[in-house]
């Protein structure tokens, strides 16, 4: 397949010179198109892109996003756009009866990727071109070769023009016959790029006829590998952070419900999963009613997360909790009870099955620094646990709900002597744990399931990070996460993700033997009291 | 005072669910129990529950059509709750004190070993519609979903010659139907002359969600120069974050594709599914392919659930599939007798929703076509590549060392392990 | 007022003695994130002494007491008793099986269990655990409970349980306890806290009686009750004793004034 | 001297038991399947695993009743005891499995095990597989208990870690390169001491034992707890540090209740295994601790009887809804755990025995008389 795309290429490249003699290959191209064979298609892709048709570009992007239709009986191809159905060559409206999608896999998507790649090398838009430069790339096809000379000579932008000669190098080090000092400097470039795709390139030259090629390409490679062990740490130590992160939001809203107000709150992961569920709901209107919104629907659903979660909150802690202040054991009991209810309650409600909830644009994709890949996805998530942390200490230490409800938790008696609603205080306070992890819900629904049992995931780490943090202890609570986060993530690759888990296990469990109170424990007399 | 009114109104609540199930049962004369064992509650209610669902609509289409024997088929629904050893006590409930005539259900490997020894000891029927690992065939159970030769082998050769795959990581969720599954494809692969170094094998627990790590190694794996696919064998709940991880990190199916066995449309219905463009699904049942019966059988649902966005799958059509085949033989034996029903099953045709006719095999297993389906941005799968014929499932899978001098025959050699070698039923 | 202490004789153990005192409290310092609790406090007690400890609060009493029952460990110094055991390396059992005895500022008796079971634990003994599960402590006279209980007047309360005694019930209860435990030194922390007047006396009465046999540190605020057991007074201050001596004498010391009454 | 130590709930609780030995195989063996006092053998497994259960909770209220250890782990002494018991059983398929091999069970055979891994030696031997019920759950009890009490750690920061051990041992059970069984753990049992595990007759005998375990198991308990050992427990529950200075190594008590707790909850487990026919990772769930404990509370907590009692309710009441309502079970159950919380903060027994008693239930005894007179007699 590969060599037929290079001849056809090297056809197109000559086209593009003298387009009039193209026209025939546009009727075969077309009616190569209109059919159910991938392998046609395939062939009808190459077809179109030499015949340098002008309407090749809007015909392949209406193919990817499966708009591209045809008529089995009399090979038709027409482009569907919204509502109208306009034939594929003239533009005229056609009449959509009969009409089918011609069907796309992957080997077709390569295919286009590729035929794309080489047709916006030229395209006005810088990032368009850098896209198309990498499909080029990808496709490691020696035919681009005149094409990627073409742009490369016409390009002015720094990062584009370096993305060709990556794939100019990629390119050349694909066809057979290339002069043994291009294809050494092509090696440089390549290694310089320094990525997997790039290890790819050079490893596979491990078997080239010539000595000189294959040394540079395995310099190449133990250099690029000597760079991602490197990079490797680096890249554990932020998958952990992002870990951490999730531990954080997970289990924050259990070092007040817990750890402040010491109630072993087993509900507190089922509070988490409301939150999601917001989250869902808020989705679901927004798809519905303004699909506009849909990137906003995060910031929407966080204070709606915290009201829900947090109500709910409430609710429990004035119709049970406040029967049993003082008898922390006995919270253990009746909260297991009502995360019972609130799970069932959303089954019946919404369904056992996962329920969907979509990244908004800034939410998806990754980005590269100095070679590490960060998701954008990942990234937010750490900033916004960094953001809720910091907001709840200054809520804690900075406001007079803080200081209250700091009064009541210390010293209930002292605190209602001096005029402090406790009942309330005790209310807002547990609604405050709530609603903080209803908002981590919205977090967590962006990278785990949406289903009734999401709570149940995290019930058990947070607890172990509110307790090896040191109960009562926020900062506890942050730096425990991201350790608990980093050392996880540190072990994984070596002892695989379950041992892992289990030496974390072992190691907080022993860790607590040398440390009875946790990582930031209270010292003094009244610790014992 | 709040929780007198909600204490009240559980109370109401308790008692109206009572009340129904006792008119349920005074209304129910001469019937045929059947026994739905799906989980409700619990980890695998995301995918029991519409089994139990599509169980209750096939038996009220039955009763319309005027039950079976001339008599009206009930429903029996427990919930075992995600617990296997509870799966064990509620077949026997099902079996011993409700007397029903067969019981469709379990899903999980666990649990269908869980109540194996109840159908044995009671002498009960079972219909089990889940693709599993294979390596058994027993006498009171029917397996209508695929065996690995009926998912797995047929997958893999696809992306060998469609794909031209090279390189191959098997990532399995740590339990049975993975292990085997890859203890068959890593045999196959090595037979086929894929090298060692180009088969990575990973674990990951139940329920993982970081795949960061994961992810990364998969990706740099698929880095060796060759053409490089993951065949997933991740079990249910952490395939959302599987997913999600994957396309985060930029893995496109034109880059490495994945071919999962145990994500289908249920499952899809929970993501977002434009990033997953092109990977895979192999399975014996799409929702997307365009027969009338299929058509027929998705209104049905739809209007049943009455919620027209309710999607099928493959384990649904094998309780179809299942559930007919069962009422055939009732009706050929002319008893609900299981002795009878067992002795009739096999041999039973019933035509399946993608235009074929299954049939059970003297095995205990069905025939089945197998599909393969590119994952569409409408959470649908588009069918690249399809089986000339049906595949009859086999329980022994010729590929282990244990098992590929084993056969299941239970019309004529009435043995579940018959040994080709020492000519003996029993295994050894 | 000084009291009768007999110089132990030539035996083996008391060779090796490295004070004769029976407890001897050398430069300790405690510190409790940053708050220096005790800074360098030194205290010698003889055999069969009875000594008052006074102070304002936060002087150091309590802490002074923990760090003799091995509850709180000192930074810095020594806690030498019987002339040979360092009591900051040992554990609180290890302690009270010495024959240190303490009660609490605050009242600390078993509040589920009946009078006579909170004596019973008490009581003089092995205190393994296979020894209470098959030992003589299941099979105590009840004369032996009855004796302690007549002495701290609670016998008639010897079934109910400890939560239902009044205050000062407790706090004689605990003194049983401490009865019970027959100790060589016993630590008394606030004995008179809530009591009538009459019960403070009878209580002085008490622990004058104890102090016969038994060495005693009382730590009190109630300076008529300090007055009432005729013995050596030491006053803490900031974690450091300020005075010492009789009571008048510390009484009359000008600093002793100023820390009580203030700048 | 021991019966002089049960009060009048343990008599009617022993007594309840001693009935149900002899009632239940009467009704199972005797009376015709079709006969109204017929007990069909189904349910006599079922209350043998009720039993079970109760012998679980029995032992969970020996350490937090009454000496205030809040084990939210003490399903993986359970679960231990059922995975020895379960070697066993695998270990006497012999070749009756699947694949027909003398020695590996079946799914030591697919995942490709040439031999038996060195820890299952000795299995195929009852007594040693007895031994072991009782040696790995204490075993791993006294060397958790020894390094968390001695550390003093305490109330909740134990629950937490109890919790982490449990969850640890679920993960590393969960891997088949434990050679174990994976998820599916061990299942497909024939023979227990050369009976059929299926038959009847070895069903209403499990019964009978795991009856007769749990009245040993109650009697264990109730002379520990009433002894000077119990007196100390339930100080250490109280006022764990004036106990200390008091003189008691307060660590040793709680080590050895926590070890003979834990063996308690490895005989349940041993017991339970063969009934329900199948032992696997998911009893390692921290969930299934959770809600033992909730059986103890429902009960009645530091009663004995009322943990029991709970057990053998909760679970009933499980059977009862799972198939009544099941899609509204878990709304019940919930509910059940709230309102018990909440209006019986004694339990079931305690509340009862409050009410009956119309005055403060002693909740500890004196020196009994005839513990005196034993004192001063022999």
């Amino acid at each position: 397949m590969r060599r037929c795309l290079v001849l056809l290429l090297v056809a197109w490249c000559t086209a593009w010179v003298l387009p009039a003699a193209a026209q025939t290959g546009a009727d075969t191209a077309y009616a190569r198109l209109a059919s159910d064979s991938y392998s046609d298609i395939e062939a009808g892709i190459a077809a179109l892109v030499v015949s340098g048709d002008p309407k090749a570009g809007p015909v392949l992007r209406a193919l990817t996003d499966n708009r591209l239709l045809y008529r089995p009986d009399d090979k038709a191809l027409a482009i569907k756009d919204g509502a109208t159905v306009t034939d594929a060559r003239t533009g005229a409206a056609v009449n959509p009866e009969g009409l089918k999608p011609v069907r796309v896999n992957n080997r077709v998507r390569r295919a286009i990727d590729a035929a794309l790649g080489t047709l916006n090398l030229l395209a006005p838009d810088a990032a368009t071109r850098r896209n198309a430069a990498d499909a080029v790339f990808k496709a490691r096809d020696a035919a681009a070769l005149p094409a990627l000379d073409a742009a490369l000579a016409r390009e002015t932008d720094a990062v584009v023009k370096r993305t060709m000669q990556e794939a100019r190098a990629a390119a050349l080090l694909a066809r057979p016959g290339a002069p043994e000092i291009e294809r050494l400097s092509a090696i440089d470039t390549i290694q310089a790029r320094g990525d997997s795709e790039a290890l790819a390139i050079l490893r596979g030259l491990s078997a080239d006829p010539a000595q000189s090629v294959r040394d540079a390409a395995a310099r190449g490679v133990s250099g690029i590998e000597t760079r991602q062990a490197l990079m490797a740490n680096v890249q554990n130590a932020w998958y952990g952070v992002s870990l951490g992160s999730v531990l954080l939001l997970a289990a924050i809203g259990l070092a007040i419900t817990f750890g402040v107000m010491g109630i072993i709150n087993m509900a507190h992961g089922e509070m988490v999963m409301l939150g999601a569920y917001t989250t869902y709901l808020v989705q679901e209107l927004i798809r519905q009613k303004a699909p506009f919104l849909f990137d906003w629907s995060l910031p929407i659903a966080i204070p709606l997360a915290f009201l829900a979660a947090g109500a709910v909150g409430i609710l429990i802690e004035r119709t049970v909790i406040r029967h049993l202040y003082g008898r922390p054991l006995e919270t253990l009991l009746a909260t297991w009870g009502i995360s019972l209810i609130l799970q069932q309650a959303v089954r019946s409600a919404f369904g056992p099955t996962n329920r969907e909830v979509g990244a908004p644009s800034y939410m998806s994709g990754a980005f590269e620094v100095f070679g590490l890949s960060i998701t954008w996805g990942r990234l937010w998530i750490v900033v916004f646990a960094m953001a809720v942390f910091v907001a709840l200490n200054l809520i804690l230490k900075a406001t007079s709900f803080g200081l209250k409800t700091r009064a009541v938790t210390q010293n209930r008696r002292m605190a209602a002597a001096m005029g402090i609603r406790t009942p309330w205080i005790d209310a807002f306070t547990f609604g405050l744990g709530s609603g903080i992890a209803g908002v981590a819900g919205v977090a967590l629904s962006q990278i785990d399931n949406v289903s009734p049992n999401l709570g149940q995931g995290y019930i058990i780490d947070s607890f172990l990070v509110v307790v090896f943090g040191g109960v009562g202890n926020l900062w506890g609570t942050l730096v425990a996460a991201l350790t608990l986060g980093v050392a996880n993530k540190f072990l994984e690759p070596y002892a695989g993700a379950v041992l892992g888990k289990i030496l974390l296990l072992v190691f907080i469990i022993l860790f607590i033997q040398k440390r009875p109170r946790g990582l930031f424990a209270l010292k003094g007399r009244a610790v014992e009291a | 005072m709040t929780w007198k009114g909600w204490l009240s109104r559980a109370a109401v609540a308790g008692g109206l669910a009572l009340g129904t199930l006792a008119s349920t049962v005074a209304s129910a004369q001469e019937t045929i129990k059947v026994g739905i064992l799906h989980s409700l509650s619990g980890t695998m209610a995301i995918s029991e529950t519409t089994l139990k669902d599509v169980m209750l609509m096939l038996i009220e289409e039955q009763n319309k059509k005027g039950g079976v024997l001339g008599k009206k088929l009930e429903a029996v629904v427990v919930d075992p709750a995600s617990n296997w050893p509870l799966f064990a006590e509620k077949a026997r409930e099902l079996i011993a004190k409700d007397k029903v005539s067969a019981v469709f259900g379990c899903w999980t490997s666990v649990s269908r070993k869980s109540v194996l020894p109840v159908f044995k000891e009671l002498n009960s029927i079972l219909f089990y519609p889940v693709q599993y690992e294979g390596e058994e065939s027993e006498r009171n159970v029917f397996y209508t979903g695929a065996a690995p030769n009926q998912q797995a082998i047929p997958a893999v050769d696809y992306l060998m010659k469609e794909e031209k795959v090279e390189r191959w990581v098997l990532e399995g969720t740590d339990y049975v139907y993975p292990r085997t599954t890859n203890k068959i494809l890593e045999a196959y692969l090595k037979a086929k002359g894929v090298k060692p170094e180009d088969i990575s094998i990973n674990y990951t627990p139940f329920g993982q969600s970081d795949w960061q790590t994961r992810v990364a190694a998969i990706k740099s794996f698929g880095s060796a120069g060759k053409k490089t696919a993951v065949v997933s064998t991740i079990n249910g709940d952490a395939n959302v974050p599987f997913y999600k991880e994957l396309a985060n990190q930029g893995i496109k199916a034109t880059d490495i594709p994945v071919v999962a066995f145990s994500v289908g449309e249920e499952e899809l219905a929970g993501i977002d599914t434009k990033p997953l463009l092109g990977h895979l699904a192999a399975w014996n049942y799409f929702m997307s392919i365009d027969t009338p019966a299929n058509k027929a059988f998705i209104e049905k649902w739809h209007a049943y659930t009455k919620n027209p966005k309710r999607v099928t799958n493959d384990p649904m059509e094998a309780h179809y599939i299942g559930f007919n085949m069962w009422v055939k033989a009732v009706e050929k034996a002319g008893t609900t007798d299981p002795d009878k029903v067992i002795a009739t099953l096999p041999g039973i045709k019933q035509d399946n929703l993608t235009g074929g006719t299954s049939e059970m095999l003297a095995n205990h297993h069905i025939t089945k076509p197998v599909f393969i389906g590119e994952i569409k941005d409408n959470g649908q799968f588009d069918v690249v590549w399809k089986t000339d014929g049906l595949i009859p499932g086999e329980a022994w899978s010729k590929q282990l060392d244990g098992s590929k001098d084993l056969e299941a025959d239970w019309v004529k050699l009435n043995c579940g392990n018959y040994n080709t070698k020492t000519k003996k039923c029993g295994g050894a | 007022m000084s009291a009768a202490v007999a110089l132990p004789t030539a035996d083996p153990v008391h060779e090796k003695r490295l004070t004769q005192a029976l407890l001897y409290v050398d430069d300790i310092k405690v510190t409790f994130d940053g708050y220096r609790a005790l800074r360098g406090l030194s205290l010698t007690l003889m055999p069969g002494e009875m000594r008052a400890i006074i102070g304002p609060n936060g002087a150091g009493k309590t802490t002074m007491m923990d760090c003799i029952t091995g509850k709180t460990r000192p930074d810095t110094g020594q806690v030498i008793y019987d002339g040979v055991h360092d009591l900051t390396r040992m554990d609180e059992a290890a302690i009270a099986e010495l024959g240190i005895g303490r009660k609490f500022q605050k009242p600390t008796v078993f509040e589920s269990q009946s009078v006579a079971d909170n004596i019973l634990l008490a009581l003089k003994g092995p205190r393994a655990a296979t020894a209470s599960l098959f030992g003589w402590r299941n099979r105590v006279e009840r004369a032996q409970i009855d004796a302690i209980l007549e002495t701290v007047g609670l016998s008639a309360h010897r079934i109910r349980p400890a939560a239902d005694l009044s205050h000062g019930q407790k706090q004689w209860l605990e003194i049983g306890m401490l009865l019970a435990q027959d100790p060589k030194l016993l630590l008394v922390d606030e004995p008179v806290a809530g009591m009538t007047d009459a019960e403070t006396e009878a209580t002085a009465t008490l622990l004058r009686r104890i102090a016969k046999d038994h060495a005693v540190i009382v730590v009190e605020h109630d300076m008529h009750f300090v007055r009432a057991l005729q013995c050596r007074v030491t006053c803490l201050h900031e974690g450091a004793v300020l005075a010492e001596g009789s009571i008048d004498s510390v009484s009359a010391d000008p600093r002793v004034v100023e820390v009580y009454l203030g700048r | 001297m021991l019966l002089s130590r049960i009060d009048k709930a343990g008599w009617i609780f022993l007594g309840v038991l001693a009935a149900a030995c002899i009632v239940v195989p009467a009704l199972n063996l005797l009376t015709a399947p079709g006969s109204a006092f017929h007990v069909p053998t189904y349910a006599v497994s079922l209350m043998g695993k009720y039993l079970a259960y109760a012998i679980l909770a029995l032992s969970l209220d020996l350490v937090w009743g009454y000496c205030g250890i809040l084990s939210l782990g003490h399903g993986a002494f359970f679960a231990l005891g059922g995975y020895a018991m379960g070697m066993y059983l695998m270990r006497q398929i012999g070749p009756r499995g699947v694949y027909g091999n003398p020695v590996l069970p079946d799914f030591m055979v697919f995942l490709n095990y040439k031999a038996l891994p060195w820890y299952w030696h000795g299995f195929d031997w009852f007594p040693f597989a007895a031994v072991m019920v009782l040696l790995v759950p204490g075993l791993l009890a006294f060397v958790f208990g020894w390094l968390a009490f001695r550390s003093r750690v305490t109330g909740v920061y134990l629950s937490i870690i109890t919790q982490a051990m449990t969850f640890a041992l679920m993960l590393a059970f969960f891997r088949n390169d434990m050679g174990l069984g994976g998820n599916n753990g061990l299942t497909d049992f024939k023979d227990i001491l050369g009976f059929n595990v299926q038959a009847q007759g070895t069903r209403v005998v499990l019964f009978v034992l795991t009856a007769l375990a749990l009245g040993l198991a109650y009697l264990v308990a109730r002379f520990m707890t009433t002894s000077a050992f119990g007196k100390v427990l339930i100080a250490i529950r109280d006022a764990e540090s004036r106990t200390r200075f008091l003189g008691y190594r307060t660590a040793h008590f709680k080590v050895l209740a926590f070890t003979v707790s834990a063996m308690m909850a490895g005989v349940a487990g041993a017991l339970y295994v063969p009934q329900v026919g199948i032992i696997n990772p998911s009893e390692f769930a921290p969930a299934n601790s959770i809600e033992a404990v909730i059986w103890v509370a429902v009960g009645g907590r530091g009663t004995l009887v009322g943990a029991a009692l709970g057990a053998v309710l909760v679970n009933y009441a499980k059977t009862l809804l799972t198939g009544a309502m099941p899609d509204a079970w878990l709304f019940a159950l919930g509910a059940l755990f709230v309102v018990v919380t909440l209006f019986m903060p004694k339990g079931i027994l305690g509340t009862l025995s409050e009410r009956l008693g119309a005055r403060r239930p002693k909740v500890s005894t004196d020196v009994p008389p005839a513990l005196a007179e034993e004192g001063r007699g022999s």
